[in-house]
């Protein structure tokens, strides 16, 4: 049988992509529905932190709220305000939401799961794509036509664009420690070295959280939507599905930043310790993990008050169970050893992601809110500079290292001490500026937006 | 084949959207479509594996320059001024002068090719597979023989810097 | 399958729009954003013979040129937002003082 | 040719950011952190305020005007709904002034038991303050710690009345109802627990640096400033002025209780923060004095069943969560007011509004919103 010429270069084509068709069809499919999930969680963390319950009417513990939610956003009217311009005011969300979506191909949840080929630039690609949906935020809020839009865009662009610089020096301190862009590649120099590079540079993984927090625009950074201030920022006049939109934006970026955090200071997908081999029941952790959480679920099956949440929990605790064997048979059949990395990778990965992301909820609940300037000093006066010293300073312990056959860890060690020294002398001129510039005399002469 | 669809469809997308952003009177469309071209030129860059300076556009261009072009153009606010063209004159020459310009290089071309010696026009780049890693080459000539110009770029950079601080400062003065 | 002319007469179309943009428009914000297009028509040559010559320099030249609009950008819309602070307007027929 | 007149025209404008307008944002009246449908328009250079104009009214319902056709009696549960956080402060106000007309005085036992839930509101009201000033600033979770203590007052106040919100405790000439078994206990359970609480509120806030650069400094109201346009209460007190009519010109049992007076020294947000949980903490003592003994007795004085003071007037004020809350009464010797006039604290804190935000971002209007801790219901009556 022949085939037509262009049907079989269709074939050879998909023969060459499907495992990046499949993994971008995956992404735009499971991101919102994970997007939503976190946002659940989020909520019943809050709510736990706040002595109440959160979501409980729809599904058990409200597990299917976020389905419910979607389905109303989805379902509401669409209102585009009179004198908005409707193009930009349609195109804004749609940018927000694509460009966090682009940025996580070229992500590496293990060793073998990655959209985009490994490319070159990988992580720069992540940041730069992610830091595209900026333009979405600036367009939305121009484009509503409406005094807290267009002052919660204008925040919003300053901000990001400042915090971006931080975070991205801040990247640059372990990316010299790697010496390479390829995201598989950062992970491996993490694993020959055997060492996260959080441990080399705390001061770089310090500074790209703060910034990382900023740049998702959450609390404590939260000024371009601050709903106290500005309603809600450049997100005032929308509603529904594009509001749906930006959210879903949002939170595909917390993730992004988490992964990127993840790879870059925190190790990737290794587990902890990967090269020490008396460490290797570690490797038992995931499934028994996984595991844990079943027993818990049990455990609690028998305090739930109505029938139908008894037998939800012994579902969930059955999937973890199944999921727990999935996880353990890798460890005990050589024939599937080969999947071994992938999978638990994958568990490691996202379960530091999800660490990440936890502390941005707790610093949400737990931290009232920057002002503008203090936010733009901060960036500007403490972050930046620390930021380049500590890349100096990251320099300078890698030529100890090599040059002078110095000890890394003692290297790494007194450079992060210098930048401590050099943070605790920002800090205390910031205090001195702020003492300063107190009365609101002086403080009308400062420009917001200076810097 | 993969390589023509892309590099059609980017082109494309550059021409017509960069043909758009010179006639749309709204700056901030404007600004959009230019958006749209960069990336489009963007996306020719990755087609010609240039991975960096794909990268770079991305971020510097769309991320950087085009961000600072909207805000200044929310900051003084120019939907309050939109206003017509005044001079029609003005446009016909435009055209003529991009006529000239374009006719004058089309032949340039055209001629090229049919001169002995100049295959330089129609061959085949060399194929993609057999690249070293860009970002790697790249580096290795910024820092070893373009380095003196490196620095100056910086300086260039710095210098702007302090002139945009200093033409932007409000006076307190006043 | 794609020439070298193919990047060249990209290239060429963005520089003529370009030019065309820096020609017509009286709002400088956009003149400036032509001027941009044209460098960056500039570019695609650089990276499309970088290739084919199998030599980066001309990637090298390109980042150069990316650096270049920064600075310009920058400078240039500084100028803008003093000259719009002094005479509320970015019409370039307008800006006819040649000192304030 | 032009260019001179136009020269003088735009330098004229320079002043602003950018040289361009003023921008003139409507806060409100439907605003997040406005504390109900009070509209501040902002004039804004920037994000910077230039000016600011209070536009109230929205919430208006008369109640001077409605006094004036109801009798003493029937009048009691309107002053609840002024200011509804705090209604049995103003009830204690209203009742007193009245008792005050006829002359009559509550029996000891009542006076005590009024002293108790007034304590126990002001505390409660602090909560509300707390809460929503810290949640404007961006601090989400002491609005729920903060509610769920007034929760417990809130119960206490629903076990002694059977309402919780706007309760009517007292009634002219005493109270109306007798405290009911375990009053004591429950105060006293609610005391102990609070002393705990607060602390969390201590260690949510107090000493947090973005708390602390948020309020520091920020609408700053001097002695001065405060005696001349007449602001009281904390918004009084934070700026260094020991006035509180508790200890000034007792009323209900206050003489016979040791409390202090918190003061503050610079007048700004954060001291006016510091004076109000100090405050808690001291109606808190005033509390478990009040609960060691109450006199025994009867709950109600000698009034009539209907109540005809003689033609006469008197002015009578209180210290109420929010400041000084004063009744002005006119009888022409009938069954009803001729004409009351209520000095709501609120409102004439309120005014304080313009002076303190000049100058400030945009962001800190919204705190000091919060720290003049209006109610609405109070300043448009």
């Amino acid at each position: 049988m022949t085939l037509p010429p262009s049907l079989e270069a269709i074939l050879t084509f998909l023969q060459n992509w499907w495992v990046e068709i499949v993994c971008g069809v995956v992404i735009v499919a499971v991101v919102p529905l994970i997007a939503g999930y976190v946002v659940l969680v989020e909520r019943k963390l809050m709510a736990d932190m706040q002595a109440r319950l959160g979501p409980m009417r729809v599904g058990p513990h409200g597990l299917l709220q976020p389905i419910a939610d979607a389905l109303k956003l989805l379902i509401k009217e669409d209102l585009i305000p009179d004198n908005a311009d409707k193009l930009i005011f349609w195109l804004a969300p749609v940018i927000s939401m694509v460009a966090a979506m682009t940025s996580m191909g070229a992500i590496a949840f293990g060793p073998t799961f990655q959209v985009a080929r490994d490319i070159n630039v990988g992580i720069l690609f992540v940041i730069g794509v992610s830091s595209l949906g900026l333009l979405g935020i600036i367009l939305g809020g121009w484009a509503s036509n409406s005094h807290y839009s267009i002052i919660g865009a204008i925040r919003s662009t300053a901000q990001l664009v400042s915090y971006e610089t931080a975070a991205g020096l801040a990247i640059v301190g372990a990316l010299l420690l790697a010496g390479t862009l390829r995201i598989r590649a950062i992970v491996d120099a993490q694993q020959q070295l055997g060492v996260w590079f959080i441990f080399l540079t705390p001061v770089a993984f310090f500074i790209y959280l703060v910034a990382s927090i900023a740049e998702t625009n959450r609390a404590p950074f939260d000024l371009p939507e601050a709903e106290s201030e500005l309603v809600a920022g450049y997100m005032t006049e929308y509603s529904g599905f594009r509001w749906s939109l930006y959210f879903l934006g949002e939170y595909a970026n917390m993730i992004v930043v988490g992964s990127v955090a993840t790879t870059l200071f925190l190790g990737g997908w290794l587990r902890p310790f990967p090269n020490v081999h008396w460490l290797d029941w570690l490797d038992f952790l995931p499934p028994l993990i996984i595991a844990a959480v079943g027993v818990y679920c049990i455990y609690r099956a028998g305090k739930q008050p109505v029938e139908i949440q008894i037998w939800f929990m012994w579902a969930v605790a059955l999937t973890c169970f199944a999921v727990a064997v999935i996880f353990a048979v890798p460890l005990f059949v050589t024939s599937l050893k080969f999947i071994l990395p992938g999978l638990h990778g994958a568990f490691w990965f996202l379960l530091k992601v999800s660490g990440y992301i936890y502390l941005f909820m707790w610093l949400r609940f737990t931290l009232p809110r920057y002002r503008f300037d203090q936010l733009m000093h901060l960036g500007w006066y403490i972050l930046i500079p620390l930021a380049i010293v500590n890349v100096l300073a990251i320099g300078v312990a890698m030529i100890l290292e090599s040059e002078f056959g110095w000890n890394r860890w003692f290297a790494a060690l007194l450079t992060s001490l210098f930048t401590l020294g050099i943070a605790a002398f920002l800090v205390n001129l910031y205090d001195k500026r702020t003492a300063a510039a107190s009365s609101p005399a002086t403080a009308a002469a400062r420009n917001p937006y200076a810097g | 084949m993969l390589d023509s669809i892309t590099f059609y469809f980017f082109a494309g997308v550059a021409v017509l959207s960069a043909a758009l952003m010179v006639t749309r009177r709204n700056a901030v469309h404007s600004a959009v479509l230019l958006v749209t071209t960069l990336l489009a030129t963007a996306g020719i860059f990755l087609q010609l594996r240039a991975e960096f300076i794909f990268i770079t556009q991305i971020i510097l261009y769309v991320g950087g320059i085009m961000v600072l072009f909207i805000f200044v153009i929310m900051l003084v606010r120019l939907d309050v001024a939109l206003q017509h063209m005044r001079f029609r004159l003005q446009r016909w020459v435009a055209l003529f002068v991009a006529l000239a310009l374009g006719v004058e290089i089309t032949v340039v071309f055209l001629f090229a090719r049919r001169l002995p010696g100049q295959g330089l026009l129609i061959q085949e780049p060399a194929p993609a597979d057999k690249l070293p890693p860009n970002t790697e080459e790249l580096a290795r000539s910024l820092f070893s023989s373009y380095l003196l110009p490196f620095e100056i770029a910086s300086v260039l950079l710095l210098v702007a810097m302090v002139g945009a601080v200093v033409m932007a400062k409000k006076r307190i003065d006043q | 399958m794609i020439s070298p002319a193919h990047y060249l007469f990209l290239s060429l179309a963005l520089f003529l729009i370009g030019a065309i943009g820096v020609i017509t428009r009286r709002n400088v914000i956009v003149v400036l954003m032509s001027i941009e297009l044209i460098l960056n028509a500039v570019n695609i040559n650089l990276v499309a013979f970088s290739r084919i010559f199998g030599d980066v320099s001309g990637q090298v030249f390109a980042l150069f040129i990316i650096a270049d609009a920064a600075a310009e950008a920058a400078v240039g819309l500084g100028i803008i937002i003093a000259f719009f602070r002094n005479r509320e307007t970015v019409f370039a027929d307008e800006m006819d003082l040649l000192k304030w | 040719m032009g260019n001179a007149l136009q020269q003088e025209d735009t330098t004229q404008k320079n002043s602003t950011l950018l040289g361009a307008d003023e921008l003139v944002i409507n806060m409100g009246p439907q605003h997040p952190s406005t504390h109900g449908v009070l509209r501040v328009k902002l004039k804004l250079d920037g994000e910077r305020v230039r000016a600011t104009e209070c536009v109230i009214g929205y919430l208006h319902r008369g109640v001077e005007k409605i006094a004036e056709h109801r009798t003493y009696q029937q009048f009691a549960p309107y002053v609840d709904r002024m200011d509804y956080v705090a209604a049995v402060s103003n009830g204690l106000g209203y009742c007193e002034t009245v008792e005050k007309l006829l002359s009559a005085e509550a029996p000891p036992r009542a006076r005590v038991i009024r002293t108790i839930l007034t304590e126990l509101q002001r505390i409660a009201s602090h909560l509300v303050w707390l809460g929503t000033h810290a949640l404007d600033i961006g601090a989400l979770t002491p609005l729920f710690y903060c509610f769920r203590e007034r929760e417990e007052i809130l119960k206490i106040f629903e076990k002694y009345c059977g309402a919780r919100l706007t309760t009517h405790a007292f009634r002219i000439g005493g109270l109306q109802y007798e405290a009911y078994d375990g009053f004591e206990k429950d105060v006293e359970r609610f005391c102990k627990n609070f002393e705990r609480r607060i602390q969390d509120y201590v260690d949510l806030l107090t000493g947090n640096s973005i708390w602390i650069g948020r309020t520091r400094n920020i609408g700053i109201l001097s002695a001065a400033d405060c005696i001349a346009l007449g602001a009281s209460g904390p918004v009084l007190r934070a700026s260094g002025v020991k006035w509180d009519l508790r200890k000034a010109q007792p009323y209900a049992a206050y003489e016979q209780y040791q409390f202090d007076i918190p003061t503050g020294t610079k007048g700004d947000t954060y001291d006016r923060y510091m004076v109000r949980m100090e405050e808690m903490r001291q109606s808190r003592l005033i509390c478990l004095q009040a609960i060691e003994k109450i006199p025994e007795g009867p709950i109600l004085g000698k009034v009539g069943k209907v109540l005809k003071p003689a033609a006469g007037e008197v002015y009578h004020s209180i210290e109420a969560p929010k400041g000084i809350l004063g009744y002005y009464i006119v009888s022409d010797g009938t069954t009803q007011p001729y004409r009351v006039r209520i000095r709501p604290p609120s409102f004439v804190n309120l005014q304080a509004l313009d002076k303190m935000v000049r100058g400030h971002l945009v962001a800190d209007v919204v705190a000091i919103i919060g720290t003049l801790d209006i109610v609405l219901g109070e300043v448009d009556r």
